[in-house]
């Protein structure tokens, strides 16, 4: 248990781990006799970007204030859907092609709600939580999206 | 008064260091403060662009900033 | 494996289970080196409909036509978005609140086409794949759909 | 030509029998089997829809049928 998972309440979880994320336990934790359908997104690390062969991701949070974006994401997801539970898994540190960065779920009675929350979810992610990614190439590394 | 500012991505290679201090006056806003590492520390002028972070919250250019805080910079986020 | 699995290709897994689904399964079979994001859709067995308490679940199958109009909705999505991988996974017999009747899930290079496809899917699924429901209440029984 | 039907969900129940037999004239359509199956099952009539599909196909109600033909009732899907 992270310091951050204290501030969850029962219908929200949020984690950033520096270990693999387990997505059977994703599952588990938003499934519910309430609820009728699960959208679970999973990021996965690509072998190339842009046509460029990609060798590895390194990914860096400021983890107090990303749980906090998460947070707020959360809240806007429960206040535009009718969605039951909501979860956030992140991770860090190097990971390999093919290994997972992110895992989403969402769960609702109706499967509508679940599939928007999920997708509003990481695209809002993507542009609000202090996570960086840090594409290794054979020739090189790079920042993503620093630089215009 | 003395501020910390925490780095991290590209802005930890420009500063060198994942964090920095800095001596400021003490009625500074979140516009002083990046004026001033933008002089010490010109390559941040040439991020896609970049926040603030006080306390875990985006900043805006006159929020006040106090001797405790928290403070971050938030280069262009990539998480995902 | 199912007489009807022998019709998939590399890039589509279509079964119909008489046992539990296997979520981590799915997961690992739509995952490849290609993909940057996967939409995974759980359908699970809710504890009411419209207000009244559900007791269990009973699907059956008409499966030869059934994996052949995944293949139709599976053949709609690989035209429609740049998808990857398509998996559909389908329970027959009794199942009970909290249990899993579909698992969908669809890779793609881009996380877009992923959700849309799969949202596409699990909607088509619906309405024309030879499955059906009945729900035990604890007054009665009945076929999901058949009367008006 | 004697002819097989499967039928699944309340169309097994209707039937009492997961399939029943027919004799139709060789040149029978969908049309004629639906006509011939409403008079036998009265029941029929009373479902929000169905299908006939031939061969694991949706058919439409001028397709003809043919001796070895794999014919089934399908009610209302409810699947997933």
């Amino acid at each position: 248990m992270t310091k951050s998972s204290k501030k969850n309440h029962l219908n929200t979880n949020f984690q950033i781990f520096p270990f693999p994320l387990n997505v059977q336990y994703v599952i588990d934790w938003v499934m519910s006799p309430e609820s009728g359908g699960i959208d679970v997104f999973i990021g996965t690390v690509r072998n190339q970007t842009k046509g460029k062969k990609v060798i590895r991701l390194e990914f860096e949070a400021y983890e107090p204030m990303a749980i906090c974006e998460m947070e707020k994401i959360a809240a806007q997801a429960f206040k535009k859907w009718p969605v039951q539970k909501v979860l956030i898994h992140h991770r860090t540190g190097i990971l390999q092609v093919g290994e997972v960065p992110v895992v989403i779920a969402v769960s609702a009675a109706h499967r509508a709600a679940a599939f928007d929350a999920c997708r509003y979810i990481i695209d809002t992610l993507k542009q609000t939580v202090p996570i960086w990614k840090k594409e290794f190439f054979e020739d090189g590394e790079v920042w993503v999206g620093a630089h215009p | 008064m003395k501020i910390k500012i925490l780095a991290f991505g590209i802005a930890k290679d420009i500063f060198g260091s994942t964090s920095v201090n800095l001596e400021m006056a003490n009625d500074s806003t979140v516009y002083n403060l990046k004026y001033l590492l933008e002089q010490q520390y010109p390559q941040l002028k040439q991020l896609a662009s970049y926040m603030v972070a006080v306390n875990n919250e985006y900043a805006l250019p006159g929020d006040s900033l106090h001797e405790r805080d928290e403070i971050a910079i938030i280069p262009p986020v990539s998480g995902g």
